[in-house]
């Protein structure tokens, strides 16, 4: 099941490296000649890496059918420091080839959409230069995401994991001198940086933990030791679990460290729609699947994981409720949907959080690019509008979504794949989501009463928030000047969003309840229970969504806002929760009082009186010394070059007279 | 007579009170010197005469008063006519305001009618003898300046003159 | 004809590099002297290496030579620059390190 | 002091080394590129496709006096280009010669006045004059032939 | 190595840059023998390195006194002098001077004088740019071509000869017509010297325009632009290669130039090769005007029959009295034209050529003062050379084809 | 060593110089002649027959010459800056073969004076020191021009030098050998290496023409602009010096072109018949010497920031790349 | 060593003293430089004794030819100035020929006590220091040293040109706007 060292690996399995070394290509081609390029020029390189990485994931795949149980391709040795033995290798399983085809299929999309997406968004913001930049940091994070699904040890991990997180810090504030008073985008970025800083500091401990435990960190040495370790010491496995939990809550934005990622959508939408909803948010679901026989070691853990899950996806789907930003409410979304796959793993069902993963890598990522793109045009028509009238009357925010309306058929395209994306997401049948949430919700249905119910409702305001969305982008009528201007996307941006809107429809195939396959592919790599479809449990989340969207169209449909400064009319008859809800619970304010605050006291102690007072008077002490003492040899400095000469000459003849005379 | 040469000299004499003397069909502008610089400034700036092809000057002594008549040739390129701008100067030390600024192709014109009949031009740039050796005496184009011929040989004077003709020693 | 000959030679050769750097002014003459001071070095390199029947000696010289061209292109215009500043080539003029 | 004093009196061997040496000279007349007025169109003339006075050996006209051996003092001299002219032909080294292409470098021609010099003869000795407002090409190579008539016949003992 | 007088850097301290004070650049005396400048000109050049800063001209070592010697002399025996001013142009030189005469006593020319005129001055014109061509070749060391057009030049040589006995200076034009009419073989040595041209000059052509060192050498080099053209009061080819078709044969025509069909050669870019370019292209206008010419050269005299001004024909004397005399009066006297100034103009291979005359009433002129192009031309190269490298100079000496006679006078 | 094989070297050499120096008399009288030809002249023929005897003339008339050192200048340097011009010039063919070996008095003596393993390099090294006289002239004369020559002269021949290094490198690669006498024994079993080496023999026809200051590349003395450049001041003996230099240089470098890349004496039946050897070698060089002239009868100078350009951004990057091309064809053939 | 190669090598080694003493002593820097020049060309003759063919040509071509080359271009754009006899440095001329002193002195004793391991001149093989065998153990055994020199070179290249380097104004537009 694991890692074979056999000499028979099929010669295809060689090419994995390049899934990181094409990107890395892209990035140097760009860097060094991309001044010279242009603009299609460096986008279409960087979307072919991609594209090539995607090409070599599909070798793999064909390699795969026929050695499933796969192979790890070492490139070189990193380093050996004692017992600890880290090679540079690849791991070709059944698991980190799924995880590349998907990453690398939205990835390469995502790229080609952003051609046109930032050369648009780079003439608005004012800074073409930038244009480049923000390709290679986008190559940047396929490698590093590469690194991370294909790693054979935790160490490699560690870094795929630390480079995604680097990468996404950059393309949060990409613009960091934008935003709002010049630093907004900026501390966006350090907000995501440091609150996962957080979680990392849990993984970290947990992977000294395991070499603590196993003295190895290769995923091939570990996962079949666990057994006879957890036997050993079984409150060790707890610790390794939970502080590997911790991480999974700072990368993928669960209970308590998600405040990051509705912050995050500052970057640009190409970057929220593939870091923050398709492929880094969701490395820690792929973690914990890797994990699974850590987890298995750990029931309680286990559990955690379950609540964690199952309360995010809840809470998250609330809050959405009542977001205006488009983004925001799409990103409330994500940490919904991440809750339910966290859960899923939870429940021991990691082929179903798998999936869902994939699914929802197509379908979020198809509903962030549509937002970009119906963002793009409000600013296009921003612009116009101001030419037109010479004033800045039309300077609105372009995402929030009372400022929208009516742009169905100003943008057919766009509204036709959005609504497949937030039916897809709703969990509509036959649409992909519909397959993969109800998967998890019928493994909690199986397991857990409590969760079940829990998934239900959050499944219920899923579908609540992405009709209420719908109808107040599209119906009604326009409500700005803006909105009234828009215009459909280039080809370039709606090709993409047209290719996702299909495998959003088709998606639910790769593993159609009895047909296919998905976990029997997995088999060959983690543990699977085999699921179920339930009849019963499918109709109920059916129908609840369908429920929850005609309430929305109740409410939202029927009489559409009027003004983009009308109130919500949910607000209206909620008061003050809505108010509550639409500032996110307050959370960040609550942490701001328990954390932030103190911290600064106390690192104001340390500046003042132990710092500036106690360090800083011996270093003071010290330069004093030095200073007397230099302005005392000052005397042998005279400035002439040759007197200097003379002393190193005089240095080697008496170095010479000792040599003779040594003896 | 063209229509637009005859504005240009009615404005001018109205401005720069300035008399015409016509011949061969050839007009010329007298002005007093002091008026010069504004008078052709005026003629570049409003009426096109944009070329200044001639800065020369004529000596009558010792028949007249003034004794130099600093030329002034003009040219429009637009209107493809030719006027002809002349300064009385007075005898003994002539000077007069440069034209440089207006027209820096005056710059080696005046240094040449400086060179060859000693006016002085108030405000050039770089006036320093042009064709003339630095170090000459005179101004050779003054009509009291003798054109300093030699006698020409012939058989009866030949012995005479090669006695005292330079030669040149190896 | 004994090494010791070339060795022999080699060390005047330097000693004399040295003292041009000790007395002469003219900062030209004084990387000259290094140049010398190069060779010296280099012939008793070959020296050893006819000596030992060791191709290193001729492959060090030949490094030393890359360096020395390296070294002369940079200190050329280092020289050129500093006689566009000062206006000499005077090394005792250039005394700004005094403490 | 003489190279026949040196030599001491060999009788026919100086008068062939004598032959050879003048044979030599007139052979490889170099001209100093220079030329004054309308008589240095003419020279060129002279020097060009039709009359090509390069068969004698004189189509290398040297920029520099000091590898020159003749000089053609092609127009009118004026008073201010008299001190280069003598400048010129003080750079040029022995043996040297000068030929006054035209009336005005011979004797100032029609330009009777304070500017021209009349004849450059005042300033530096000429070899031969040729007549001519500008003389004809040929009438140059001509005086070029005279010259060479005039250089046969010189002696050891004039050299210096 | 010809600094006549060491110049002191003080001396010119107001035309040369800080920079030369202090000894940063590098002061080079060009000239007056030099084989790049074309006669007697010397340059002062400032250089830094290789690079021109500075140009400062000095001219004069041709300075004949031409002026100062016509007012001796009698209006037709001044005319000498005119043709050794500009010395590539020599009957351009006599028809500015004879038009000039002409509008001052009013003279008629006839129509064959006219036609001949015409022939020659445009023959004088191929003649003067033909030596042009050979020696701004030769500046860029192309010495081939120099001898080539050499070669050409002979037949216009022979032609003048042909019809006044000299091959330079002609002094054939005379006011109130022409010396003589001109001699049998005459059409035919033109139309024969027709018939090789065309070729010549597409030869030259060939040779120049597709060496990649020569265009490389020109293009874009010493680039005047329109306005400082006519600031500095620059004409003839120099402002026609800067896309300004100022040709006075077409402005303000003379001797019946009105009468042909010829192009003004027009070139943009104002760079060295724009001026090559216009010089070649004149080159095959004025075969086309000679041919015009020839082709329509009318019969009859060739002199003015105002006896006042114009000498009788030779075969008059014997028979009629009063043309004695006035032969006599014309000869010994001279005549006579009204008090009045006159400024004539003509287009020389170099450009506007002009000539102011003034009369008293005597017989001899009062002042005559000739208007040269190089004198003009000349005075613009700082400006073209400034920043360019030395032997670029060099290029644009050529290009504005001084003659050192025309602008020392 | 014996005394025999002393003797055979310094009987060579003398062959050897006395060949330069009177074949630099006549490429002087074939360059003036070829060059007239060209410009529908005649060229010099009256001094003697067909003017045959105008070298000598010119040589005599120059030794005859007042000798001139102008005041001012550096004497010692002005002297032997002439003198370190010709000698590079004449020992730089001491390497060459002329031909296959003969046997003469019993003994087998081979065409060349000395057939070292580093004969290329022995060019390199001697055409590096040649640019010593012209600079040093140009620095002794005290005059503007002459140095500006001289500076230009430095520069461009440390320039070109790369470059013509450079284009050796592709023949000795080829024939495996640094020795000019394997080259062309490499050449007899292929083919000439100009069919072979193409552009290194463009890169060597070029930087050869720089390197010894000819036209379009005689920016050290560009008559136009420089007057005579570093050798205005010079007169008389001193100034055939450096006259004979360049001659004989000229010699020099179609010698050693027609060596490496026109397969020296090679040429048919030459095996068989020894004493065609060295009548190919001068055929060919003859032929070299030709275009020489044919190509400064035709050009214009190069400006000098151009000749720079020239041979620092396209000559040299090309010539590396052949160097590169070449070694991986070498490899890839092997 | 025949007696001829002793009085040739003897006569080489006093040409290469003379000549670099006289580069020491001489006022005038380019005859400083004409002198290293003769003392290199000399070493290389001896390079070539000591079977070094291949480094005594590119002693000839590198030194001779590219590095003194420079420095008489660098005399030739300075101007050789001649700087007076006066010494600045207190002490500094006595100290220097001491110390000069017993640096050779030192170097003698070591020649004399210190020299077991030195033997006399070995005759060597035609293709010892053969261009091959240089070239394979240049790329082979000192490939890294060679890379670096490599670098180094390229380095001071750069270096060369960026320190040389005027900043010149924009070129025909500046010019003209002065005057």
């Amino acid at each position: 099941m694991f890692l074979s060292e056999t000499t028979s690996m099929d010669p295809l399995f060689l090419v994995v490296p390049l899934v990181v070394f094409l990107p890395l290509l892209g990035i140097l081609v760009n860097w060094l000649f991309g001044k010279r390029l242009g603009e299609k020029a460096i986008g279409t390189i960087a979307s072919l890496a991609v594209g090539g990485s995607f090409v070599v994931s599909l070798i793999l795949l064909f390699a795969l059918r026929t050695d499933p149980q796969g192979f790890s391709v070492p490139l070189m040795q990193w380093f050996t420091v004692g017992g600890l033995d880290i090679s540079w290798s690849f791991r070709v399983d059944t698991l980190s080839v799924v995880m590349m085809l998907a990453v690398n299929l939205v990835g390469t999309l995502i790229h080609i959409y952003a051609i046109g997406y930032m050369h648009e968004d780079a003439i608005h913001q004012g800074d073409p230069t930038r244009y480049r930049r923000f390709f290679i940091f986008m190559n940047l994070f396929i490698i590093a995401m590469m690194i991370l699904v294909s790693a054979d040890n935790f160490l490699m991990l560690f870094v795929g994991w630390e480079g995604v997180g680097l990468c996404s810090y950059l393309l949060i504030g990409f613009w960091f001198d934008k935003g709002e008073g010049g630093i907004a985008n900026a501390q966006a970025g350090k907000k995501a940086f440091i609150t996962t800083r957080i979680g990392d500091f849990g993984l970290l401990i947990a992977i000294f933990l395991i070499f603590w435990a196993f003295g190895s960190l290769n995923f091939g040495d570990i996962f079949p030791r666990v057994g006879e370790v957890a036997a050993n010491h079984p409150g060790l496995m707890l610790a390794i679990t939970l502080f590997m939990l911790m991480g999974v809550t700072g990368k993928s934005a669960q209970i308590p460290l998600y405040v990051w990622l509705p912050d995050a959508m500052a970057g640009p939408t190409p970057v929220s729609a593939l870091i923050h909803a398709a492929t880094m948010v969701t490395a820690g679901v792929y973690l914990m699947t890797r994990s699974q026989a850590l987890y298995l070691a750990a029931p309680a853990a286990q559990n955690v994981v379950m609540w964690v899950g199952a309360i995010t996806a809840l809470f998250a789907a609330i809050i959405a409720v009542a977001q205006f930003d488009i983004k925001k409410v799409l990103a409330y979304s994500t940490i919904s949907q991440l809750g339910y796959m966290v859960a899923a793993v939870g429940l021991g069902a990691e082929t179903a959080a798998m999936f869902h993963l994939v699914t929802h890598a197509f379908f979020k990522a198809l509903l962030f690019l549509s937002s970009g793109s119906i963002i793009l045009s409000l600013e296009r028509a921003m612009e116009e509008g101001a030419q037109g009238s010479g004033s800045h009357a039309t300077n609105i925010d372009p995402q929030d979504m009372r400022n929208m309306g009516g742009l169905r058929k100003k943008m057919p395209t766009t509204f036709w794949v959005y609504l497949v994306g937030a039916l897809t997401l709703s969990g509509i049948a036959p649409l992909a989501g519909f397959f993969s949430k109800d998967e998890i919700i019928a493994a909690a249905n199986n397991t857990n009463g409590i969760i079940f119910v829990v998934l239900v409702a959050a499944a219920f305001l899923t579908a609540f928030y992405m009709g209420r969305q719908i109808l107040m982008v599209f119906f009604g009528k326009a409500r700005t000047k803006a909105a009234s201007l828009a215009k459909e996307s280039a080809p370039l941006i709606t090709v993409p969003l047209i290719i996702l809107a299909l495998l959003s429809i088709v998606g639910g195939a790769i593993n159609f309840p009895g047909w296919l396959n998905l976990e029997h592919w997995l088999e060959h790599t983690i543990k699977v229970h085999e699921s179920t479809f339930q009849l019963p449990v499918a109709l109920i989340s059916l129908s609840i969504a369908l429920i929850a969207i005609l309430i929305a169209w109740l409410i939202y449909g029927r009489k559409p806002l009027a003004e983009s400064t009308s109130k919500d009319p949910l607000a209206r008859s909620l008061g003050g929760v809505f108010t509550l809800v639409n500032q996110k619970f307050k959370v960040d304010e609550l942490y701001h009082f328990l954390f932030i605050g103190p911290y600064e006291k106390l690192a104001d102690f340390f500046a003042h009186p132990v710092d500036q007072g106690f360090i800083d008077g011996i270093a003071n002490g010290l330069g004093n010394l030095a200073s007397e003492t230099g302005s005392w040899l000052r005397k042998l400095q005279n400035g002439f070059v040759r007197s200097y000469v003379l002393s190193i000459v005089a240095g080697i003849v008496i170095i010479l007279i000792y040599l003779l005379v040594r003896v | 007579m063209n229509e637009y040469l005859k504005q240009v000299i009615t404005a001018m004499e109205s401005r720069f009170n300035t008399s015409l003397e016509q011949f061969r069909e050839e007009s010329s502008l007298i002005v007093k010197p002091a008026f010069i610089v504004p008078l052709l400034t005026a003629l570049r700036d409003e009426f096109q005469f944009d070329m200044l092809m001639d800065v020369t000057a004529v000596d009558y002594f010792p028949q007249e008063t003034p004794r130099f008549h600093a030329i002034y040739q003009l040219y429009s390129m637009q209107h493809n006519l030719r006027i002809q701008v002349r300064a009385l100067l007075d005898g003994n030390a002539p000077s007069i305001d440069t034209v440089e600024s207006i027209y820096p192709s005056a710059n080696w014109k005046e240094r040449e009618v400086y060179d060859l009949f000693g006016i002085l031009f108030v405000g050039h740039s770089d006036l320093r003898r042009i064709q003339m050796p630095e170090d000459w005496v005179g101004h050779p184009l003054r009509k009291d300046y003798p054109l300093g011929y030699e006698e020409v040989q012939f058989t009866f004077n030949f012995e005479d003159i090669m006695r005292n003709k330079p030669q040149a020693k190896d | 004809m004994p090494t010791s000959f070339f060795l022999a030679l080699s060390a005047i050769m330097f000693v004399l590099g040295i003292l041009g750097v000790l007395l002469r002014r003219n900062a030209l003459v004084i990387f000259m002297s290094l140049e010398l001071m190069f060779n010296a070095a280099n012939l008793a390199f070959v020296t050893f290496a006819n000596q030992y029947q060791l191709l290193t000696g001729q492959i060090f010289v030949f490094f030393i030579m890359a360096v020395a061209a390296a070294e002369v292109a940079v200190g050329l215009a280092l020289m050129v620059a500093i006689f566009r500043n000062k206006g000499s080539v005077d090394i005792d003029q250039l005394n700004s390190l005094k403490g | 002091m003489g190279l026949e004093q040196k030599t001491g009196n060999m009788g026919i061997v100086t008068t062939k080394l004598e032959q050879v040496v003048n044979w030599s000279r007139t052979g490889s007349m170099w001209p100093i590129l220079f030329g004054l007025a309308c008589c240095a169109i003419e020279m060129m003339s002279a020097q060009a496709a039709n009359n090509d006075m390069s068969r004698f050996g004189m189509e290398l006209n040297r920029a520099s006096p000091r590898q020159s051996d003749l000089m053609f003092v092609a127009g009118r001299v004026s008073r201010k280009m008299a001190p280069v002219v003598r400048r010129l032909y003080d750079q040029m080294p022995a043996p040297k010669w000068v030929i006054a292409i035209g009336d005005c470098a011979s004797c100032g021609g029609v330009f009777n006045n304070y500017a021209i010099l009349q004849g450059v003869d005042e300033i530096i000795p000429v070899d031969i004059y040729i007549g001519g407002c500008p003389p004809r090409p040929e009438a140059i190579i001509h005086g070029v032939l005279t010259l060479h008539d005039k250089v046969r016949q010189e002696k050891l003992k004039d050299w210096a | 190595m010809t600094d006549i007088r060491e110049v002191s850097v003080e001396e010119l301290r107001h035309l040369v840059s800080e920079r030369a004070l202090t000894g940063e650049t590098m002061l080079l005396n060009m000239g007056p023998q030099h084989p790049s400048t074309h006669g007697v000109l010397r340059l002062l050049i400032e250089l830094d390195g290789e690079i021109v800063v500075n140009i400062i001209p000095d001219i004069g070592f041709l300075h004949t006194g031409i002026e100062k010697t016509i007012e001796t002399k009698t209006y037709e025996k001044s005319e000498v002098m005119t043709d050794r001013q500009d010395y590539l142009n020599p009957l351009g030189n006599n028809l500015v001077y004879c038009l000039a005469v002409e509008k001052l006593a009013e003279l008629d020319v006839p129509e064959r004088a006219q036609a001949i005129r015409v022939i020659l001055a445009e023959l004088t014109r191929l003649n003067s740019h033909l030596l042009w061509l050979g020696t701004s070749g030769l500046d860029l060391a192309a010495m081939s071509v120099f001898l080539y057009t050499m070669r050409e030049r002979e037949f216009i040589q022979d032609i003048f000869e042909l019809v006044s006995g000299q091959r330079m200076m002609t002094t054939y034009f005379r006011p109130g017509g022409l010396w003589r009419d001109v001699p049998e073989g005459f059409e035919k040595a033109v139309r024969n010297f027709l018939a090789i041209m065309p070729r010549r000059i597409k030869e030259y052509d060939d040779i120049l325009r597709f060496n990649e060192i020569f265009v490389d050498r020109t293009k874009g080099i010493g680039v005047i632009s329109a306005e400082d053209c006519l600031a500095y009061g620059l004409s003839g080819p120099v402002i026609r290669a800067c896309g300004i078709p100022h040709d006075l044969r077409k402005k303000q025509p003379y001797s019946g130039y009105e009468q042909y069909d010829f192009d003004v050669a027009v070139e943009e870019g104002g760079d060295v090769y724009a001026r090559y370019r216009v010089r070649l292209k004149e080159m095959t206008q004025s075969l086309r005007i000679i041919e015009q010419a020839l082709n329509r050269l009318p019969k009859g005299p060739v002199r003015s029959n105002n006896r006042k001004y114009v000498p009788p024909p030779r075969a008059e004397i014997g028979v009629s009295m009063e043309a004695l005399i006035h032969h006599f009066k014309l000869w010994t006297e001279g005549f006579k034209p009204p008090v009045g100034h006159v400024y004539a103009t003509t287009e020389s291979p170099r450009g506007e050529l002009g000539c102011y005359m003034e009369s008293d009433g005597s017989s001899k002129p009062y002042r005559v003062h000739m208007v040269t192009p190089s004198f003009v031309n000349l005075q613009a190269l700082p400006l073209m050379g400034r920043g360019l490298y030395i032997a670029d100079l060099v290029a644009i000496i050529g290009s504005i084809d001084i003659v050192l006679g025309d602008a020392d006078r | 060593m014996d005394a025999a094989l002393i003797w055979e070297w310094v009987i060579k050499s003398l062959v050897l110089i006395l060949f330069l120096t009177v074949g630099f008399a006549y490429v002087t009288y074939y360059e003036r002649r070829l060059l007239a030809r060209i410009q529908a002249r005649i060229g010099p023929n009256r001094v003697g027959k067909f003017g045959l005897l105008q070298p000598v003339s010119d040589a005599v008339k120059l030794i005859f010459k007042e000798e001139f050192t102008p005041a001012g200048v550096d004497k010692f340097i002005f002297v032997l800056a002439p003198i370190l011009t010709v000698i590079p010039a004449l020992i730089i063919l001491a390497v060459i073969p002329w031909g296959v070996p003969i046997r003469l008095f019993g003994r087998e003596i081979p065409l060349f004076i000395s057939d070292i393993n580093v004969g290329v390099i022995y060019i390199m090294a001697v055409t590096s020191i040649s640019v010593y006289g012209i600079t040093l002239a140009g620095w002794a004369s005290n005059n503007k021009y002459a140095l500006l020559g001289g500076l230009r002269a430095t520069a461009q021949m440390i320039s070109y030098e790369l470059a013509l290094g450079l284009s050796f490198v592709g023949p000795a690669m080829l024939a495996g050998s640094l020795s000019l006498v394997e080259i062309v024994r490499a050449q007899q079993s292929s083919v000439w290496y100009v069919i072979l080496q193409p552009v290194a023999f463009i890169i060597f026809f070029f930087a050869s023409i720089a390197e010894i200051n000819r036209a379009p590349f005689d920016m050290p003395e560009a008559e136009q602009e420089l007057t005579a450049g570093y050798h205005t001041e010079y007169s008389g003996m001193k100034f055939a010096l450096f006259f004979m230099a360049e001659y004989i240089k000229m010699i020099a470098i179609s010698v050693i072109g027609s060596t490496l890349f026109l397969g020296g004496f090679d040429g048919p039946f030459v095996e068989s018949q020894p004493w065609l050897g060295p009548i190919y070698l001068l055929a060919k060089t003859f032929i070299w010497l030709g275009v020489l002239i044919w190509v400064r009868a035709t050009w214009p100078r190069l400006r000098y920031d151009r000749l720079m350009s020239l041979g620092w951004k396209i000559l040299f990057p090309v010539a590396l790349l052949n160097v590169i091309v070449t070694a991986v064809v070498v490899v890839l053939v092997n | 060593m025949t007696l001829i190669g002793i009085i040739f090598y003897g006569f080489l080694a006093i040409v290469a003293i003379v000549s670099a003493v006289a580069m020491l002593l001489n006022r005038s820097a380019i005859y400083s430089a004409l002198f290293l020049v003769l003392n290199f060309a000399t070493i290389a003759v001896l390079y070539l004794a000591l079977g070094a063919p291949f480094i005594a040509f590119t002693q000839v071509t590198v030194y001779a030819g590219a590095i003194m080359i420079l420095f008489l271009f660098v005399i030739a754009l300075l101007g050789a100035e001649k700087l007076s006899g006066h010494e600045p440095i207190k002490g500094q001329r006595t100290m220097a020929i001491v110390l000069g002193l017993i640096f050779v002195v030192e170097l003698v004793l070591f020649l004399i006590f210190r020299n077991q391991g030195i033997q006399p001149m070995l005759a060597l093989t035609q293709d010892f220091a053969s261009p091959q065998k240089i070239g394979i153990a240049m790329f082979t055994q000192y490939l890294l040293p060679f890379e670096v020199v490599a670098f180094i070179l390229l380095s001071a290249t750069i270096g060369a040109i960026v320190l040389t380097r005027v900043e010149k104004p924009a070129r025909l537009g500046a010019a003209r706007g002065k005057k």
